[in-house]
């Protein structure tokens, strides 16, 4: 099996060699082919991996180390267990399609090949994220997921926007990867490994103290990859990316890495159930929060992505409440029917010639009948319609809250899910419905390749009936994450619950879709609701991105330009120059001394024996005290010394001063 | 041959640079490249036959100098040492073999090999007076460096550069002196082999004293906050190849004589000094990161950053732990290659547009796409990526200071933060974007010469990154040998509590 | 009334500090050479005055020896002036500034 | 009573001579001062028991040294009155009073305090010279020599040095022939004179 842990692993690494190979050279088909083609091999070996792993096994390699000092080894390790398996497929299945998908939507891009290099660069990351056996190796992915994300937001790099956005989410991400680092450093020098095994095994051994710390750091730390509040706002801006880059990256995979960490890390959170809380609590926030923005947002990807960050506090919620499998169902589902909304998206985009406004096109099913049915059908299951995958992932979520008896993120959640399928369908009923609003603008959109359609319909198919696997799933992951049925006692509560749920989301589209599906004219931003601060504040995102670059960027520039300017030139280099000047200046000023005259040298020979013979005389006294062993003295001798000089200093300075000016008046005598 | 090895590494290069006075000037280039490649590979030589398993110095050579007063011409090496001679000798091949200088390039290449002589010489040392000979030496070479092939403040940044640092080196003298003098006091016999020091027991305050004097002399060579002014001036100024051995040897001369004498000589004193020197090394670190994020001109942003690395050097030398040691000398050597490659990367762009504002790029990456991808993956390298060299070292620098502070350890990680900042806006500004000068439209992509120098070190910062072992185990090794003897020598409770003690936790393992 | 050696220190004390004065204050050569003679002769009456009340030959030695320095001194001073007097026709301190730094 | 009565007389006296020439403005009297004083002087050595110190004295210095002196002025112009430098005398005396005193008691008091035992005691049987003579040849031998060997020394300088050119006299030449010599052989000074 360890053959084909690693096929899996580095297939996509050597199709991204192999991109890179050709990266400055113009555009051949080729990479983009055989890019996807291993890909699919990839996709592959993690198939029969996961039936080796349904049949109770797991894999586990070491292939060699990679760091060895003093108590420290880290050895390059992956494994191939229950929960990592899950990982590997939807990594697979999503890139594999996105792949397909790409060689479609970057037809007609300069930099074809530079793309599917950094793509396929992006999966391997992700497969060492996911595979890795220990903590450094996860980080490993961590970065290498970041790098890739950065390479492919900034994929764009003549447009400022989209390099400025890849730079954000860059650093907002080494933000949280520094507390990650220090939660690493807390495991090292409390359990003396990085291995899952070894750390979950001791894990119990230590105080909760500690324990709430690491689990702090670490949270951190997925925070900033899943973008969740307050290092959020990189996630709305990495939209600069190419389409099919926000729905691998920014939808399916990286940012539900977060989840997966604390997923994988279930034991260190278990112990420490109050971690636990604030991170479901801060998941519903933040799945509000980012819920609310994609109301009234006028731009097509970016309401996706809200709406990622929303399914994302979702995920955090189960994983908080300890319903870890929930989580990484939602995860599974949640990866395929976003994925497919991006793709989606990319196929409008792609018509409309990269207008993004949701509000400049209407009427499009006519054209693009194929694209309308799978964006309605992912809406769909995005907003948790029965028998869609998003029914049975995300009302699980809703469960869980209510079994546990966290009631105030139980309605919460409720909301969200019926704002979720409020700004989904006003999408669809925007894109698709109305009148076709994008005549104005002269645009002549047309279908995509047929090819692409047929790479989306994977997901379409998984998107519809992930919910089935429910089952399988369940007696897969509970093997290795703590089991836990989450279902309401009572029969009739389960079902005035999920009854009660499906009807509020119903009312919900239907609300979108009597408001918007008949849609006419592009607002200007004059009505009285654009006018309104609720509005406002929404649409600008509750002011924060403006407050950071106000706040965080400015004052860092400001800051840096200052250290530099103010204190670098001008206090230590000056400091450092000012001394070389005295001594120089000094030089300058006593050169005079060596006028020649001997009579004056006399003088100077007599000042220069009184200066000596005062220090010697000091010291002498000195050490006359110290022989009468006065205790003061001897502890503060070498102050007095050194006060004794500096008077004596002071003195020779004076006189010498004092000779300067009586020299001077004689010269002007003279 | 084998048991002259070091002396051979040292004295080939300064005699091959005299004989370089009768090659002809159009020839000089071919002599230089030759004669570097061969002491390069005396220096792979060198490792091959490294014992790994042996302890303490390999290769002593012992010649007395001045008996009566125990200077003798004495070297040797260990894992520390040994890797940063081959970084020297490599770095020398890499940066004659990519020269493109033309004035007075004969001069250049004998100035170069007499500072690979001066550079083994420091590295090989075991003598102090040897130490300090070879340490002093080099800054004559580098003043020429800077004053004749410099830019137009040169003779500036040359004495600021000598002075400077001059006078840093001679309180290091004293302390030298002072330490063989209480050899002798101790003894009855003068000594200044480094060796006989590490073995000397000290009174702390007499190692507050010590270490306090030669700290002076290393940091200003480091060059730690505050005295690191001198190094953008000499950065500024130096030609390509004086920047890239500038910052990829010589500021090593400081951290190594901070492990090969501070450390194993002061172990109390080190860990008295250990948390207001990690304080400067944090200043060092977040401070010369921002002032590198407003430097308008490529190479200060390079300048800087290499002192902002340096800050991390320090941080993990005085974690006084295994990891922290070992991280922070593997960091010298990934630093060296990092920086190494952006100073020539910046040399690249200024031979084509002889400028070095930022201001005056934009959009390169369309223009000349191999050097923006050299450049971005030296740059990733540099902010801490991992499985790139940087990241080894970094990591186990900063492992190993947490050991002694958390808090600390988490301010001095926003080096990985600030690192980024600096490093992004600066290819930001110069590769991104679209192209607004005409000058820049039609520039040459990275040629085959520069190309020589570049893929070794690319290759490098990525094998390394991805298999640092055969580097960290000997290393390792001799870091082990040197924890244990600090642990032997503190007296304090304190330095025995800080400085673990690895014979005890082996013990534990068996 | 007992002279000690305190008086005879006051004394050379006193001395030394005429010749002093005259060596600061002096412009000819030639009388600067009067003025360390009288220094040199400061010192030694101290010598013989410790010599005598110590009870030790040594101080006497060291005043011979003064002697000896400030005859052959003289000898090769007053050379050197008639020189310099041949040379510049004045034996003035003021213009012997060759010795400018 | 005696001893004290010769000490402050001879006090007075040295003190009063050396005053003069120190500030006295004619070269010869400061010349006839100082030998005075240094006879003077001899007699604190008289009074001190060093016999053989204080004939040295009277021979060596009013004797030899005045002499020698007294030849060199007649070389110089010493009927003109001698120009002083224009210092502020008090800043002179503080100074010469604060050197004065330090080297005393850097000398001084270590002897006092350490109470060093005497190296070469004296010995009361034997006469000053007597004893003198055996320290010097004894102990002092070699530095005695070599001080003989320095006057001897001195000498041949003394007379090399002042002897030079003399075969020609300067009040015997013609001005031009006094301007001729002194600029071929000394211009810098001249020349910098007159700035």
């Amino acid at each position: 099996m360890e053959i084909y842990l690693y096929i899996a692993l580095f297939a996509p690494l050597v199709g991204s060699l192999f991109s890179a190979l050709f990266g400055a050279s113009p555009k051949t088909k080729v990479t983009g082919i055989v890019a996807s083609g291993l890909l699919f091999v990839s996709f592959v070996s993690s198939s029969i991996l996961l039936s080796y792993v349904l049949g109770g096994h797991t894999v586990h390699v070491e292939m060699m180390t990679w760091m060895a000092t003093g108590d420290l080894y880290i050895p390059f390790g992956f494994v191939v267990d229950q929960v990592s398996v899950v990982m590997m497929m939807v990594v697979t299945i999503v890139s594999t399609v996105v792949h397909v998908y790409s060689i479609g939507y970057m037809d007609h891009d300069k930099g074809f090949n530079r793309f599917f290099s950094y793509l396929s660069a992006f999966v391997f990351s992700m497969m060492v994220l996911v595979m890795s056996d220990n903590f450094l190796g996860l980080f490993i992915g961590w970065e290498g997921v970041g790098l890739c994300s950065w390479l492919l937001i900034g994929f764009w790099y003549h447009k400022e926007s989209a390099t400025w956005a890849a730079n954000e989410a860059f650093i907002m991400n080494r933000i949280a990867d520094l507390a990650m680092l220090v939660g690493i450093f807390m495991l090292y020098w409390n359990l003396g490994s990085l291995q899952y095994d070894v750390v979950f095994a001791n894990i119990t051994t230590l105080p909760v103290v500690v324990i709430t710390w690491i689990g702090i750091f670490l949270f951190i730390g997925a925070m900033g990859k899943s973008a969740q509040f307050p290092l959020h706002t990189w996630l709305a801006d990495a939209m600069e990316g190419p389409t099919p880059v926000s729905a691998l990256i920014h939808a399916a995979t990286m940012v539900t890495a977060g989840v997966y960490l604390v997923v994988r890390a279930n034991p260190i959170y278990s112990e420490i159930p109050n971690m636990g809380l604030f991170i479901a609590s801060l998941g519903a926030f933040v799945a509000l929060f980012a819920a609310s923005m994609a109301l009234v947002n006028r731009d097509m990807k970016r309401i996706i992505a809200y709406s990622t960050l929303s399914q994302l506090g979702y995920m955090f919620v189960a994983a908080g409440l300890g319903a870890y499998w929930v989580a990484l169902f939602h995860l599974m589902a949640h990866a395929f029917f976003k994925a497919l909304l991006f793709l989606g998206a990319g196929n409008v985009m792609h018509a409309m010639h990269d207008e993004l406004d949701p509000f400049k096109m209407g009427g499009l099913r006519k054209v693009m009948k194929g694209t309308f049915i799978m964006m309605t059908l992912a809406s769909v299951a995005l907003a948790g319609i029965y028998p869609f995958a998003g029914f049975f992932s995300k009302d699980l979520i809703l469960e869980v809250a209510f079994v546990d008896h966290h009631y105030i993120i139980y309605s919460v959640l409720l909301f969200t899910a019926m704002l979720t399928a409020f700004y989904s369908f006003r999408l669809v009923a925007l894109i698709f419905h109305g009148e076709e609003r994008y005549k104005l603008f002269g645009i002549h959109p047309h279908e995509a390749y047929k090819f692409m359609l047929i790479a989306m319909a994977p997901l379409l198919v998984l998107a519809i009936i992930a919910g089935a696997f429910k089952g399988s799933y369940y007696q897969l992951v509970t093997s290795l994450l703590p089991s836990g049925e989450y279902h309401v006692h009572s029969i009739a509560t389960y079902w005035i619950m999920t009854i009660g749920t499906q009807l509020l989301v119903l009312a919900a589209i239907a609300f979108a879709y009597k408001k918007y599906s008949s849609w006419s004219s592009v607002p200007d931003g004059t009505s009285a609701l654009e006018q309104s601060f609720g509005y406002k504040l929404l649409a600008n995102q509750y002011y924060i991105p403006w407050f950071y670059e106000e706040v965080f960027s400015k004052t860092y520039r400001k800051l840096s330009h200052c250290l530099w300017k103010e204190i670098d030139l001008k206090i230590v280099d000056a400091m450092v120059d000012g001394i070389a000047g005295v001594v120089y200046k000094t030089g300058e000023k006593t050169h005079k001394i060596q006028n020649g005259n001997l009579s004056d040298m006399l003088r100077w020979m007599v000042i220069g024996l009184v200066i000596l013979m005062l220090f010697a005389v000091g010291f002498s006294v000195l050490a006359m005290f110290a022989q009468a062993q006065v205790e003061f003295v001897r502890i503060y001798i070498g102050e007095l010394v050194l006060g004794i000089g500096l008077v004596l200093v002071a003195v020779s300075v004076l006189l010498v001063t004092y000779h300067a000016a009586s020299i001077r008046k004689t010269g002007k005598g003279r | 041959m084998q048991e002259h090895i070091l002396s051979i590494l040292i004295f080939f290069p300064a005699l091959a640079a005299m004989l370089g006075f009768v090659v002809h000037k159009d020839s000089a280039k071919a002599y230089g490249v030759t004669v570097a490649a061969i002491e390069f590979f005396l220096s792979l030589w060198l490792w091959k036959i490294y014992d790994p398993a042996g302890s303490g110095m390999q290769f002593q050579e012992l010649a007395p100098l001045i008996s009566q007063f125990g200077i003798n011409y004495f070297v040797g090496v260990d894992g520390i040492s040994l890797f940063i001679i081959i970084l020297a000798t490599f770095f020398t091949m890499v940066g004659i073999a990519s020269l493109t200088e033309t004035r007075r390039l004969k001069d250049l290449i004998i100035t170069l090999l007499f500072l690979e002589m001066t550079m083994v010489g420091v590295f090989a040392a075991l003598d102090a007076i040897i130490f300090y000979v070879f340490w002093e030496l080099s800054l004559v070479p580098m003043l020429y460096i800077i004053g004749a092939w410099g830019g137009p403040l040169r003779i500036y940044a040359s004495i600021k550069f000598f002075l400077y640092t001059f006078t840093g080196s001679l309180l290091m003298l004293v302390g030298m002196l002072f330490m063989a003098f209480l050899h002798y006091k101790h003894g009855g016999v003068w000594s200044f082999s480094i060796l006989d020091w590490q073995a000397m027991n000290l009174p702390v305050n007499y190692q507050m004293w010590l270490f306090g004097a030669f700290f002076f002399g290393f940091a200003i060579k480091v060059p730690m906050f505050p005295f690191h002014t001198w190094l953008p001036y000499a950065h500024g100024q130096a030609p390509t190849i004086g920047s890239v051995i500038l910052a990829a040897i010589l500021l090593k001369m400081g951290t190594y004589a901070f492990v090969r004498f501070s450390l194993p000589m002061f172990p109390d004193a080190s860990v008295l000094f250990m948390f207001p020197i990690a304080v400067l090394a944090i200043i060092m670190i977040v401070y010369t990161a921002m002032v590198a994020y407003a430097q308008e001109d490529i190479k200060q942003v390079v300048a800087y950053s290499s002192v902002s690395h340096m800050g991390v050097i320090i941080l993990g030398i005085f974690a006084l732990n295994v990891e922290g040691i070992t991280g922070s000398i593997f960091l010298m050597i990934a630093h060296g290659v990092v920086s190494g490659a952006l100073f020539l990367l910046v040399g690249v762009i200024y031979d084509r547009r002889h400028t070095k504002l930022m201001s005056e790029f934009g959009g390169l990456a369309s223009v000349m796409p191999r050097y923006a991808t050299i450049f971005g993956i030296m740059m990733m390298a540099s902010v801490g990526m991992p499985l790139t060299i940087n990241f080894v070292g970094e990591f186990l620098s900063l492992l190993g200071f947490y050991k002694q502070s958390h808090a600390f350890t988490l301010v001095a990680g926003t080096a990985i933060i600030v690192g980024a900042i600096y490093m992004l806006a600066a290819y930001k500004k110069m590769f991104f974007g679209t192209v607004t000068k005409e000058e820049n439209k039609h520039l040459k992509d990275i040629n085959r010469t520069e190309l020589m120098g570049l893929i070794p070190l690319v290759i490098l910062a990525i094998w390394l990154g991805v298999y640092p072992k055969p580097i960290l185990e000997p290393i390792d090794k001799s870091v082990k040998e040197l924890v244990v003897l600090m642990h032997e020598k503190a007296r304090t409770v304190e330095a025995q509590k800080r400085i673990p003690d690895l014979t005890k936790s082996a013990q534990e393992v068996h | 009334m007992e002279i000690t050696l305190t008086h005879y220190l006051v004394l050379s004390t006193i001395l030394f500090v005429i010749g002093l004065i005259g060596i600061m204050r002096r412009k000819n050569l030639l009388l600067l050479f009067f003025a360390t003679e009288i220094l040199l002769n400061a010192v030694n009456i101290a010598l013989a005055a410790i010599s005598h009340y110590r009870g030790d030959y040594t101080g006497q030695m060291f005043a011979f020896f003064i002697i000896a320095i400030a005859a052959s001194e003289v000898a090769v001073g007053l050379g050197l002036l008639i020189v310099w007097y041949k040379r510049t026709g004045r034996i003035d301190l003021d213009q012997m500034t060759s010795m400018r730094g | 009573m005696f001893e004290a009565i010769a000490f402050y007389l001879f006090a007075a006296l040295t003190i009063s001579m050396f005053t003069i020439t120190v500030m006295t403005q004619q070269a010869l009297y400061a010349l006839s001062a100082m030998a005075a004083g240094m006879i003077f002087i001899s007699a604190f050595f008289f009074i001190l028991g060093a016999d053989f110190l204080g004939a040295v004295q009277i021979i060596v210095y009013t004797g030899a040294v005045m002499a020698l002196y007294a030849f060199g002025m007649m070389f110089f112009d010493t009927t003109r009155t001698v120009v002083e430098k224009r210092t502020n005398p008090r800043f002179v005396i503080v100074l010469a009073t604060l050197a004065a005193l330090l080297t005393v008691l850097v000398v001084i008091v270590p002897i006092i305090a350490v109470d060093m035992p005497a190296q070469l005691p004296i010995d009361p049987s034997a006469g000053n010279s007597q004893a003198v003579g055996m320290v010097l040849f004894t102990k002092y031998l070699v530095p005695f020599e070599l001080a003989a060997v320095m006057l001897l020394v001195a000498m041949v300088a003394g007379i090399v040095l002042a002897g030079k050119k003399m075969d020609k006299s300067l009040t015997l030449m013609a001005e031009e022939e006094i301007e001729l010599m002194q600029t071929a052989q000394y211009t810098p000074v001249a020349h910098e004179e007159v700035h």
